[in-house]
């Protein structure tokens, strides 16, 4: 009963916590750009705005408009129970390991790009055009990623995953460094951060998926931006618990618990400043030069698997 | 076997086979007629022969029918239907293979009739030894004439040549099969030449002229 | 064996056309004359369905001494021979009735037609039923001279074009075959056999002391001789210009039946060659003859614009699958080639009676000019279509099951590049073929013009092929099985059942 | 057993007569249903056979003495229920989804051919799998191949049609032809040509032979399943079909190559527990890898509904031996559990595959019931007009992308554990190309999205791109019940696999995992810890709670709020209109770009300036052109050379007579002197 309590509590966590990471990334980034930047939780103030607000709808949409926000949040949200967060085992793992995860983010995203062709804008076809290409390409490193961490630790079940890694003694597998930088590029790539995509333009140069939510408002749009807060959230600590899992408790004890929410904590935070600075730092690339990038990912998981075979 | 019946054996397949060549290396139908005319002689001739050396009395009638049909009665017939056609024919103006070409290549015909026949167990047999080289070159001479020629009326004493090889060798071979099959082969070749005559005839009216490129349309290029 | 009731079988089996040309010759009348010629080969079909029944359970027929001779072998001739007869005869009452009205013909043609029709079966009759080799030359060489006369019918230029080169092709074969032939007389005669060596049975019984050297030029000379008049390239390029010239009844005898009948006699010769010399050598060269045949009509087909000469390029290649079987052999290929025998000679003039009907309709025979004949003549367009499919080997039709076994027997008896060769051919053969029938029978017509499908009398013949057609690819009723099993057994054991 | 025969010659004799009986029937209303009751309730009986044989025992019935040699047979035992029942579920919902839609064709050709033809068609796919002789299941094969081949020329109107049916045929007919070479090797085995036969003694087989056999069998029926490179017809002849045919086609007649490879695999005991077998299944990982992702990627640029969706079935029969194939390269390391899993993987995609592509292809059929166009750069728009067919299309979907909680998901997911469980195979080489052929898997994966989203987002959603969609209607409800039992299979195939599971584990005799249809599945790696584990129920539930839940939430927090119906937005310009829409070809833009060596894509631009002015432009037009390799690099180049043969060939008959003569002598000369110098040696 504890157990699922707790597998409870780390969804919420999860879904609560999300608008706080997405405010100190905003934060990390306006501090870096020499600007105050809004207070960190001020994604909250505007998902409560934005839910009490009424919504302007496009007369060209069909119902798939209406629907996709709520199919984005349930995909994200429901993803979000599977993940061990603090305690290295999920009891919702039974149900669901990392495929699954792969694949309700898939889902919302493909609901994404259906709305926004729903809208009959050419920013919506924009969007998702760009999307499609970087979606399509980004599934071979996704996958091979997994690959190694599954090979690695001996499942896509996230629990079994993370109690392994949990007892590993630190990166004693060379393949999981080049697992890392490709899981690093798809942490950009699927949640829309720089090189990739702007989050923040609106710009159609430059525009991926503010490009499909153009025509989104109100309670929709908050929809929108929670569940992308969430799934930036999951990735990050998928990357935290897979890659650094110090700190994480091992069994459901308070004092354990507390530990491991705070170092996970701490972790993220910083995972977090550093994409922002990262972000910072580089431009938004061409089009069509975001293969090369793939490509890198792609291959380094390449390596990494060659790397766990011969070792 | 009396030599001197041998010698007349050889002889006589010379001259066949002279006679043969002298199709080949001549141009006017008249000539080939002629010359197919007194190779059906000596064909009759070297039958009779046969049938005196072996002694079967159906050979004799088989020479007589040989001299009536093919020295009058074939000839004739050509002769009858040339001279209704009243076109240019009578000479083979381009044959594909010159005549001196043609000349030699029969001899090499001949010598391979030679070199094929020898593999062929004779028995000891005279006759066959010296006449079945002969029939089968006549044979060969026969087809070579058809594929080189180009007008319609050649081809007819090409075919005629061969038919007389055919005959030489049956009658070599096995001294006449029986007399009801003989005169089956008999009969078809005549209707067969009537039919080429009407054939004959037909083209020359059609085409006005009996030059094989006329019936050259039937053709998949 | 040798009974009056023998006699009388072979005897009334050639009266009855010999009468048919008689009462064709008297009464001269455009109306009585096609249902003479169609009564007398229904009365064929009839004796042949008796002398089947007989073979079945004797099997064999000798009469008038030795000089006629049927067995098992000899009885699937006589059947195609009488099956493809009767629906000619059937269809040429309409065919050549049309070409009446159109003007084509005139009343001299048509009794020269019919009596030419006659002596035509008749001569084929011969052929199957003689003991004696030479008689089946003369009759063979018959056939050709009174398909020439058959195909000269209208003098036209190309019927004459195509007539003289037959003429003149056939005849120098079957003077190749009679020079294999009186080898073979030769080498029966010097095996001891006395007055009757031209004969069959004599020669299958001295085989055995045959010179092996003889039989092997012998055996070339009736390979190339008979090959000739049987199709088999490279000897068969008078073939596509008879049949395609020849009066549509006539084309589906030629194709049909005609060459079965030379193969026939290369089978019988191929039978003493594998006694005298073992069956090795004879099977090489039919093998090689069929694959080149088969590769030739391939090949030729693709070019093809006239509907009959494609259809006798299919010959070419069935003819090649036939002596593949033979040459294969074995109980499969040679019971297959067999099947293949009747078989063809069912979906050959089938589609010969259908293209006629549909070049009557079109005015033309050029393939490009004819498009959606399923529109404008339904039920012809459908038999064309099945007989099309029967003859590139689909199944559920007749061809496939003979060439199942027969291609079956390729990978038996070891010979897999022939056997993968010729499946390749076949594969060629097939997209060929169909993309020009399909191109003719669906789409849409080029002329706009009246549904019609040409009267009953042209449908009845193609529906009782067609249905043959279908039914034989399913079925083979037992009758037919122990024949062409005991003819097999014919040609696998030396000669006898 | 005796039920079973009674049930196995009610549904020959339904199929027989639902052919037959249209042909009587002069009022076309009445033919349609005179045609197609009889073929629902023939599949409704085929459903029940099928079921009862993998509950049962197999069924078999023998005929002797139709034909020389040769035994008419039938055995359906669990492999080939299994596949009737994927047959029969898919012609029951087309056969209703044809009361409606054959209406369509109503107006120019006679429906009771179509009937004819449609029920010989199932009836054929049905004995194909019964057969149990080589020689009848040719028959049946290529009776399947040419009552299909007529479907697809049913519309003989349009040229294009024909010439597509053509290479259809011609290509089934060359897989033919290695199925029959796979068939004569087993029959100078065993000399026989019966499959029992070939099953009994296969394990005596020389491995050579075997594997002939197979590589032949796998062209073969590869051929008809449409693998890379041999795939060229499935694409020309799927759209050129009626839809409830391209239906058929795609859904169950490409699983029966399918079926081949497999009953192939299994009658040669290629799950022989030897690595001699494990090059089988490589050649078919390889060859599916191959096939998924140039399938999907033919898909994604394709704006022909019905081409994309053939490419499509390229694709997932590519999925499907992926799966099959690693199910041998299992059972070739004695990994018996793991190869159990792969064929579970690769028949449940097979299973799903059925029900999705027939369910998209009926409505892509109903979308060109509706508008007369297949290309969706024509279309837009449709679901507000044609609601229903919208959302049972968009399950149809989601379903083929692999999305959860839909059928999808399940194969793709059991395909990918294999993949992954490619670790257990002890040869290094083995695994390290296992797991890099999951890279293309995953491409394709990722791109299928892509061509859906283009798909359905292009033809049903945003505004209608021509005048004529404005004014079309819903199709008429058979069609839409006919999809709808399609739809309800993905949903229910996708909540509880279980369902899907057992049926596959009792028709292939495999144990079965999950007991009861709450259990999950659970992998179990190396060390006995749990590899992956799926409930989808539990999966489902979440979603439900999680989504009432955000729903009370947003409920409780945002109160009540007014939605507003507004044009796009539109920069503030006005008239916003179906011209600047995107179009189909500009989505899948940056996928052509960076594939852009396969598709060999150029554009034309024409500029057509006002008079003497360099710098304004009255019209421009682009025209963008993409072309398929295989066709250019591989099939023109042979079409081209054997034409070239020919041409050399057909000079023989140069109409001269002295030549024909000539070929004689030359024979007969060559001949004989062969004879002679054979002698003299």
């Amino acid at each position: 009963m504890a157990e699922i309590l707790v597998g409870i509590i780390q969804g919420l966590v999860i879904i609560l916590l999300s608008p706080l990471i997405t405010g100190i990334m905003r934060k990390t980034k306006a501090r870096t750009q020499k600007r105050m930047g809004a207070r960190l939780l001020q994604p909250y103030y505007d998902i409560l705005k934005l839910i009490k607000k009424d919504e302007v709808i496009s007369d060209q949409s069909s119902w798939i408009f209406r629907i996709c926000p709520w199919v984005n949040f349930v995909a994200l949200a429901a993803a979000a129970f599977f993940i061990p967060l603090f305690l290295t085992y999920s009891p919702f793992g039974l149900a669901g390991d990392l495929l699954l995860v792969i694949g309700l983010f898939a889902l919302a995203r493909f609901f994404t790009m259906l709305a926004s062709l729903d809208v009959a804008s050419s920013f919506g076809g924009l969007g998702s055009s760009r999307e499609m290409m970087y979606s399509a390409l980004l599934e071979p490193a996704l996958f091979l990623t997994i690959f190694i961490v599954a090979l690695t630790y001996g499942g896509t079940n996230l629990s079994t995953l993370v109690t392994e890694v949990s007892s590993a003694t630190l990166l004693p597998h060379p393949q999981l460094i080049f697992a890392a930088i490709a899981m690093f590029v798809l942490v950009l790539g699927e949640t829309g951060r720089l090189p990739f995509d702007n989050p923040s333009t609106h710009l159609e140069l430059t525009m991926v998926h503010e490009a499909m939510i153009l025509e989104y408002s109100g309670k929709s749009l908050a929809l929108i931006e929670w569940s992308q807060a969430i799934k930036l959230l999951i990735l990050l600590v998928l990357v935290v618990n897979i890659f650094v899992p110090w700190g994480i408790s091992s069994s459901i004890t308070i004092p354990a618990l507390g530990i491991g929410f705070v170092s996970l904590f701490a972790k993220i935070s910083i995972l977090a400043i550093f994409i922002a600075y990262f972000e910072s730092s580089i431009a938004k690339w061409r089009l069509f030069r975001i293969p090369d990038l793939v490509a890198v990912a792609i291959a380094s998981s390449m390596i990494g698997i060659i790397l766990y075979y011969i070792k | 076997m009396v030599s001197t019946q041998l010698s007349i054996l050889t002889i006589s397949g010379s001259i066949l086979i002279i006679a043969t060549f002298s199709v080949v290396a001549r141009r006017g139908f008249i000539d080939w007629l002629n010359a197919y005319r007194h190779q059906s002689i000596v064909l009759a001739g070297v039958t009779a022969i046969i049938g005196y050396i072996t002694g079967i009395w159906e050979i004799y009638i088989a020479a007589a029918l040989t001299l009536i049909v093919k020295s009058i009665i074939i000839p004739k017939v050509l002769t009858y239907v040339t001279r209704r056609l009243e076109i240019e024919f009578k000479t083979e103006t381009n044959p594909y293979v010159s005549l001196r070409t043609s000349v030699i290549i029969s001899a090499l015909l001949v010598g391979l009739s030679y070199f094929l026949t020898q593999q062929i167990p004779f028995k000891s047999d005279p006759v066959v030894n010296v006449l079945l080289p002969v029939s089968m070159a006549q044979f060969f001479i026969g087809l070579f004439v058809l594929v080189n020629r180009r007008t319609v009326l050649s081809q007819v004493v090409g075919l005629l040549i061969i038919e007389n090889g055919l005959f030489l060798f049956t009658m070599v071979l096995t001294h006449g099969v029986s007399l009801i099959i003989e005169i089956g082969i008999f009969v078809d070749i005549l209707v067969g030449i009537v039919i080429s005559s009407i054939l004959l005839f037909r083209m020359g009216r059609t085409f006005d002229s009996l030059d094989v490129t006329n019936i050259e349309n039937l053709r998949d290029d | 064996m040798d009974s009056v009731f023998s006699n009388l079988t072979i005897l009334l089996l050639f009266l009855t056309p010999v009468a048919s040309t008689g009462l064709v010759t008297l009464f001269r009348k455009k109306r009585i004359i096609g249902v003479i010629t169609i009564c007398s080969a229904l009365l064929i079909l009839v004796q042949v369905f008796v002398i089947v029944s007989r073979i079945i359970s004797e099997k064999t027929i000798t009469a008038f001494g030795n000089m006629f001779y049927i067995d098992s072998l000899s009885t699937i001739i006589l059947l195609s021979i009488s099956i493809v007869g009767f629906v000619s005869a059937l269809y040429s009452k309409n065919y050549m009735g049309r070409q009446y009205d159109h003007g084509t013909v005139d009343d001299k043609h048509l009794v020269r037609y019919y009596q030419g029709f006659n002596v035509f079966l008749l001569t084929m009759l011969v052929i199957p039923t003689a003991n004696s080799m030479g008689i089946m030359w003369v009759a063979l060489e018959a056939t050709t001279l009174v398909s020439v006369l058959l195909i000269m019918l209208y003098y036209k230029e190309n019927a004459i074009e195509a007539a003289w080169k037959y003429l003149i092709i056939a005849t120098v074969g079957l003077s190749f075959a009679l020079i294999g032939t009186v080898f073979f007389y030769y080498a029966n005669i010097n095996a001891g056999s006395a007055d009757d060596a031209m004969n069959w049975t004599s020669m299958v019984h001295n085989s055995k002391l045959f010179n092996p050297n003889l039989i092997k030029i012998a055996f070339i000379f009736i390979l190339v001789g008979y090959g000739t008049k049987a199709g088999l390239a490279p000897m068969h390029t008078w073939l596509p210009d008879a049949h395609s010239e020849a009066p549509t009844p006539v084309s589906a005898v030629l194709s049909g039946v005609l060459l079965n009948c030379a193969f026939y006699v290369i089978i019988r010769f191929h039978i003493i060659s594998s006694n005298a010399i073992g069956p090795e050598f004879s099977n090489q060269l039919l093998i090689i003859f069929a694959v080149i045949s088969v590769g030739i009509a391939a090949a030729s087909l693709y070019f093809q614009k006239d509907m009959k000469r494609m259809l006798a390029f299919s010959s070419v290649e069935h003819m090649g699958l036939i002596s593949l079987g033979i040459g294969f052999g074995g109980l499969l290929g040679v019971y297959g080639a067999l099947l293949q025998i009747i078989n063809h000679a069912i979906a050959k003039p089938l589609m010969f009676f259908a293209s006629g009907t549909i070049s009557q309709k079109y005015e033309t025979k050029a393939m490009s000019k004819i498009k959606g004949i399923i529109k404008i003549m339904p039920v012809t367009g459908v038999l064309f279509l099945i007989g099309g499919l029967a003859l590139v080997g689909m199944p559920p039709f007749n061809i496939f099951l003979s060439e199942f076994f027969i291609l079956s027997s390729g990978f038996q008896s070891g010979q897999f590049l022939a056997t993968s060769l010729v499946i390749l051919f076949l594969i060629v053969t097939f997209a060929v073929f169909l993309r020009h029938l399909i191109k003719m029978i669906f789409g849409n017509p080029v002329v706009p013009m009246k549904k019609d499908d040409m009267g009953k009398l042209a449908i009845i013949p193609m529906m009782i092929l067609g249905a043959l057609v279908l039914i034989l690819g399913v079925f083979v009723p037992q009758q037919l099985q122990t024949l062409v099993q005991n003819a097999s057994t014919i040609i696998n054991h030396g000669g006898f059942a | 057993m005796v039920e079973n025969l009674s049930l196995f010659q009610l549904v020959v004799f339904l199929f027989a007569s639902g052919a037959l009986l249209g042909l009587f029937s002069r009022n076309s209303r009445f033919t349609r249903i005179l045609t197609f009751i009889p073929t629902m309730i023939g599949s409704f009986f085929t459903v029940i056979f099928s079921v009862s044989v993998i509950l049962e025992k197999p069924f078999q019935l023998m005929v002797p003495n139709l034909l020389p040699f040769i035994n008419f047979e039938i055995k359906v035992d669990g492999i080939a229920a299994f596949f009737l029942l994927l047959i029969s579920i898919v012609s029951f919902a087309v056969s209703l989804y044809s009361i409606g839609y054959s209406k369509e064709y109503e107006a120019k050709k006679r429906t009771s051919v179509f009937g004819f033809l449609f029920n010989s068609f199932i009836l054929s796919m049905i004995l194909v799998v019964a057969s149990n002789n080589s020689f009848f299941f040719l028959i049946f094969w290529e009776l399947m191949s040419l009552t299909s081949f007529f479907l697809v020329i049913y519309d003989h109107d349009k040229e294009e049609n024909v010439k597509s049916g053509l290479t259809y045929l011609v290509m089934t007919h060359f897989g033919t032809a290695f199925i029959f070479a796979s068939f004569l090797l087993g029959y100078i085995q065993t000399g026989s040509f019966s499959f029992d036969a070939f099953r009994n003694s296969s394990s005596s087989f020389p491995l050579l032979t075997k594997n002939l056999i197979f590589l032949f069998a796998f062209i073969g029926f590869g051929t008809k399943a449409g693998i890379v490179p041999l795939h060229i017809w499935l694409p020309q002849a799927h759209p050129s079909a009626p839809s409830n045919v391209s239906a058929l086609m795609s859904a169950v007649m490409i699983k029966i190559g399918i079926y081949g490879i497999v009953r192939t695999v299994f009658d040669l005991s290629g799950f022989g527990l030897s690595p001699e077998y494990s090059w089988w299944g490589l050649l078919m990982i390889a060859i599916g890898s191959v096939s998924a992702i140039i399938g999907v990627l033919y898909a994604v640029i394709e704006h022909d509904i019905k081409r994309a969706l053939a490419f499509s079935s390229i694709e997932n029969i590519g999925i499907i031996l992926v799966g099959f194939g690693l199910s041998v390269v299992f059972a070739s390391f004695n990994l018996t559990t793991l190869s159990a899993l792969a064929l579970i993987a690769s028949m449940y995609h097979t299973m799903n595959h059925s029900v999705f592509k027939g369910l998209l292809f009926m409505g892509a059929g109903s979308v060109v019931y509706a508008t007369h166009t297949r290309n969706m750069e024509h279309l837009g728009g449709l679901i507000k007009k044609m609601p229903w067919t919208a959302l049972l299309f968009l399950i149809g979907t989601i379903s083929i992308v692999g999305l959860p909680p839909f059928n999808g998901f399940i194969s793709e997911w059991l395909t990918m554990q294999a993949l992954l469980s490619s670790y257990q195979i002890p040869s290094i080489i083995l695994q390290i190309s296992i797991a890099f052929a999951s890279l293309p898997f995953a491409l394709t994966i990722g791109v299928a999205a892509a061509t859906f989203v283009k798909l359905f987002g292009i033809s049903f959603l945003s505004r209608p791109r021509s005048d004529t969609i404005a004014k079309i209607k819903e199709v008429p409800r058979s069609m839409i019940a006919g999809m709808s039992i399609l739809a309800a299979a993905c949903v229910l195939l996708g909540v509880l696999p279980f369902l899907g599971i057992s049926v596959i584990t009792s028709a292939f005799h495999i144990l079965s995992q999950p007991i009861n249809p709450f259990d999950t599945i659970i992998l179990q790696n190396s060390f006995g810890k749990s590899f992956a584990n799926l409930s989808m129920p539990v999966v489902v539930i979440m979603l439900l709670s999680v989504a009432i839940a955000i729903f009370g939430f947003i409920k409780v927090i945002g109160g009540k709020t007014k939605k507003t119906t507004f044009s796009t937005w539109d920069c503030g310009f006005g008239n916003l209109n179906e011209r600047m829409e995107y179009t189909g070809t500009s989505l899948s833009q940056p996928i052509r770009v960076v594939f852009k060596t396969l598709f060999r894509s150029h554009t034309q631009i024409q500029r057509e300036f006002f008079g003497d002015h360099k710098y304004i432009l009255r019209t421009l037009k682009v025209e963008s052109f993409t072309k398929n390799i295989f066709e250019e690099k591989l099939y023109l180049p042979i079409m081209s050379s054997s034409i070239f043969i020919f041409d050399k060939i057909r000079k023989i008959q140069t109409g001269k007579i002295n030549a024909y003569l000539l070929y004689i002598m030359i024979t007969i000369v060559l001949l004989l002197l062969f004879v002679r110098l054979s002698h003299n040696v």
